[in-house]
């Protein structure tokens, strides 16, 4: 059977590769800047074969001619997309498509209404964090899964339909027969927002309560509303709700592991979180 | 714990909130910025881009803001800030210099602001 | 306030308009064919501002690339899909945009994770039933809200989910300010199968069932398995729980009206009902 | 009534469910399929088929069941209906004729076992 190994929450703002870079490299003593690689570095020893990745587009493989609240990837493979500046020289990531329909055909019963996509480049919100994780290997030691969901154009999903479709995406990875190893990966935020008068907002209250709360009290974070996250968060740091979707999928019980928090990297506060399932 | 604020979207300061009336408002902004994935896209809008706009369709005012790279401007017009920032790539601006000139601060001021723990809340 | 003023099941083959003007025209003395055009003289006088169209695409602007289980289009209009044979002639589909939107803003905050459309090219499952319906005019008396549902690739959607879309989606239509008279319109069906040994699958007990239980018991038609569809109606015939939509969407007692079954349209069995929210 | 047949996928006599098994397995297949509805995709296709399915990469087994039109075999290698009845349309066929042809039937003999009511359940 399916094991979860890990959950992570971590953010995926482009400038976090060359920061992390700088913090292994010793340039960057920050030790909270550390976290990133630490984590990295944990999660390669709990040997995941598979990680789910659910992030957000920014415009590069969908546009307000069709935003999908959900989109699942069952291809098997991923190109990193051309946001703007080319291709990023990244080699392609593996799929792996029957867990993708596996996963597909235990929730969309469920009545999470997927749209499932055969074809699907992602972006800096997928790429950034398996950077940071993986670093740059020739060839991706894992096979993906990218969960893109709608957090750009209201009406986004809540927080708590977030947290439900992780509650649903954990009984399926548990359901699923072969002996696989899964790492889930919840991805953007912390605190920022790039619009606006407001633009410029950082939490670090709220950013802190919610890298405790992510572990011990999501159902906390499931009760806030839309406007909430863009009030607390800013209105791209609104985004966090995809952690919740990563919490949902481990157990009741976690155990919190390494974590680290910065500001700023770039115009974000940029945080991590790893933990697994209580034993 | 997290306090719930309570707010509604139109409650929240300085901020746009890209709800389905924006998204209307904005879509041949949005959708010519979003052609700027494509490199060809990119030459077309560089080398005409009056025409690039007329091909899409947008407003006037968002023409001008266009034009004058008037960054709040397009996002009160119903551009969505990851879809506008193509534009600023090609003329070779960080995120952060977009910011700065949205606020009507310098791009040092922005850094700096970021540096000391970016834009507080209620600040 | 707005009302929804008329509910129609009806198929959407592409036969289905050729073999309508023959009854019109007094060619085809069938009475259950002649249904159809007696549906849309009803419908026109219930003078309904808009139609809300439930159907699937066939592989016009969905492939499976890319597969929603629900997309609701937000357009200003809508123009008909080149499916093969080149665009067909028709006049583009004026939208109501705000009141997609309001519907939008209505049911994706209940936990209906819809795909938003603001491009959308409409197939032979929308056009059949706005021709047969409302004739071939220089322009369109209703403006349209197209919702395209997921009929092909299993996992489909429930019988039960789809009801419980339409019950929200009739929440929604009754919760708008402006006072707009709207008609909705189940599309698709009857049994029919395209593929298999079995294809040329007629069920007629099955339909007439159905036409009977869409107004008065819905409740036992949602609670069918998506096997079980596809056993009674056809592989193809399976995307009558798109009636169900409809059917949630008005009220809980509903009077009947005009229906009419006619086998063969082509390779499908086809039917009509029309009703309407009790006094 | 209605009352439930509570059957499976599989039990379902002569019907290939379009599940995501056969959707993953077709995909070459119908994505070349999806193209023809581009004019300029469908000449192309006429004008060479092995190159347009090179293109897309089918499987030998996709191929042969393109080339002798085995509808049957092509619903059976992940085709889906609506897109391989795209092929149908080029070579002018109904989809009456295709289904004939995927049924092992005449033209003639389908369209009389229409008529008559349809292939009945369980029959
Ligand atoms: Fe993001
Ligand atoms: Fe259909």
């Amino acid at each position: 059977m399916a094991e979860i190994v890990a959950g992570i929450g971590i953010s995926h703002v482009p400038a976090l590769g060359p920061a992390v870079d700088a913090a292994a490299s010793g340039q960057d003593t920050n030790p909270d800047m550390k976290a990133f690689t630490d984590v990295g570095t944990w999660l390669a020893q709990t040997k995941p074969d598979v990680v789910v990745v659910i992030y957000n587009d920014h415009g590069a493989s969908f546009s307000f001619d069709l935003v999908p609240t959900f989109a699942i990837g069952a291809a098997e493979s991923y190109l990193p997309a051309d946001e703007g500046f080319g291709r990023p020289p990244l080699p392609a990531y593996p799929g792996d498509a029957e867990l993708s329909w596996h996963i597909i055909d235990s929730v969309v019963p469920e009545g999470f209404d997927l749209t499932v996509c055969q074809s699907l480049d992602v972006d800096h919100g997928f790429s950034t964090p398996m950077k940071v994780l993986f670093g740059t290997p020739e060839a991706w030691p894992v096979k993906v899964i990218p969960l893109a969901v709608n957090v750009v154009q209201q009406p986004t999903p809540s927080a708590r339909r977030c947290y439900e479709l992780g509650l649903a995406i954990g009984r399926a990875l548990r359901s699923y027969p072969k002996d696989t190893r899964v790492a889930v990966i919840g991805t953007g935020g912390m605190s920022h927002q790039l619009q606006g008068e407001r633009a410029g907002h950082i939490n670090p209250d709220f950013d802190q309560q919610f890298l405790s709360e992510i572990v011990n009290d999501p159902e906390n974070l499931a009760s806030l509303s839309n406007p909430d996250y863009i009030h607390l968060a800013g209105s791209e740091g609104a985004e966090l709700v995809m952690w919740l979707i990563m919490r949902g999928a481990l157990g009741q019980n976690v155990e919190a592991g390494l974590s680290g928090y910065v500001i700023p990297v770039a115009n974000t506060a940029a945080g991590v979180v790893a933990m697994q399932n209580a034993g | 714990m997290v306090e719930k604020p309570n707010m509604s979207f139109d409650q929240i300061p300085g901020t746009y909130v890209f709800d389905g009336r924006r998204s209307r408002m904005g879509y041949p902004l949005n959708k010519m910025s979003a052609a700027l994935n494509n490199p060809a896209d990119r030459e077309a809008f560089q080398s005409d881009p009056e025409a690039f706009m007329e091909r899409y369709g947008l407003s006037d005012e968002q023409r001008e803001a266009v034009r004058t790279r008037d960054w709040l401007s397009m996002i009160k017009h119903g551009g969505n800030i990851y879809f506008a920032y193509k534009i600023g790539v090609m003329d070779g601006l960080t995120v952060q210099q977009v910011l700065a000139a949205m606020t009507g601060t310098s791009a040092e001021e922005f850094k700096q602001m970021m540096s000391n723990g970016g834009r507080q809340p209620n600040g």
